[in-house]
């Protein structure tokens, strides 16, 4: 089971800030966009397009290439803008 | 180490004259404070600042410990806010100490460059025209890369 | 541009706020403050700044405006105190506000440096094994040198 | 008519923080240290050794090059130590 969130434009735009996910397998935060733009629509337009979605991984920055493993709090979301 | 993640306001002064207060060996004290700005295009009500709760105390404290692993800093606080902020309020405060100004200034700026790329804040502007999300800066991933091409501390 | 030359004590955050509320479209500011520091060589009880005081304020007001020439900043602060000041006690301060951090940042570390060099201040120490005048660091030079090397505005 | 001040170190050392000379026919800050340093003692030692003395002309930093007017404030002293 992974439990995915979502930020900023991407929560506003999928309309759910945060789901659980399980029985997929999964491997990389790669295949989980490329698994969660096959919904389709605002999915696909945002995670499979050349927009820029970064990911964490249990609260650290990881890229799309960074293994994910069962239990994992992943989160997706544009590229920061704080300070 | 300071790490505050807050929705109220801070007091710069009392927070700097705190963190010089631990010891006498601070003879430079480099601050920087980021405001809620203007901007030409669509005058800013204000703007909220969404954050990824869980994760933004730990990220500035990763931000932190590296800073005072590069530099020759005896200490510093970093507070950030969330929540709606309006024009010209205070967003972002960062103070470092050390004997000697020049790595408290490098440490100050690193930690805003870090800040900008690598800590989970979204701003979405209040404006006339509507609410707008910010967009990412490539100035910022610019910023942020130029400490990595080589170690600073002296 | 506001520059003082003073025997009093200033407050940092009053000082920042002055300088930003002046105008919306600032998003950055620096601030640097120096101390009277312990030193490990001879403890330090305080120190006498001595200045040449029909030439301080000509050339902090040189200074500022060279700052605002060559950085993309909108206004800055800059206060150095004269007579006696006992351990840990605020000497000068430098505030730099612009709409963007690498410019203010800049613009604050510039205004140190030259005047490290350029303005007539100083110090004495007074320590627990005489008074000693403070020798010249090398490393201001270098510091001071290093913005004639180019210019800086973006 | 020149006025010369002497800060800190050397101000100390001189026993005097400012003086008039006059009828001496100087041309540059480094005529006016050479001709100082002819008192002897303290004053050779300071300016015409290797120790480093800067000069102000009216109140703007000068070089030993600079010219020197009837009239000008010549402000003498070691490299500046404030900030």
């Amino acid at each position: 089971m992974l439990k995915v969130l979502y930020f900023a434009r991407l929560r506003e735009i999928f309309g759910i800030a945060s789901e659980e996910i399980s029985g997929v397998p999964l491997e990389t935060v790669a295949d989980l966009k490329e698994w969660l733009a096959h919904r389709g629509e605002v999915w696909s337009c945002e995670l499979a397009s050349d927009k820029v979605v970064r990911a964490a991984i249990n609260q650290e920055m990881a890229t799309d290439v960074d293994k994910i493993h069962d239990g994992d709090e992943i989160a997706l979301f544009p590229p920061v803008t704080g300070g | 180490m300071r790490i505050s993640v807050q929705e109220d306001d801070f007091d710069v002064g009392l927070e700097i004259d705190a963190l010089c207060k631990k010891q006498t060996r601070i003879g430079a004290v480099t601050s920087f404070v980021g405001l809620v700005r203007d901007d030409f295009e669509a005058p800013i009500i204000g703007l909220e600042l969404e954050h990824y709760a869980e994760m933004t105390q730990k990220a500035l404290t990763n931000i932190g410990k590296e800073a005072l692993h590069r530099f020759d800093i005896f200490d510093l606080t970093i507070i950030h806010r969330f929540g709606y902020l309006a024009l010209g309020e205070r967003i972002v405060l960062v103070v470092t100490v050390g004997s000697h100004r020049s790595q408290s200034f490098q440490a100050c700026e690193f930690i805003m460059d870090y800040l900008k790329t690598q800590a989970p804040f979204w701003k979405k502007e209040k404006t006339s025209r509507g609410n707008i999300w910010v967009e990412a800066n490539k100035k910022d991933d610019t910023a942020f890369d130029k400490w990595n091409l080589g170690k600073v501390k002296e």
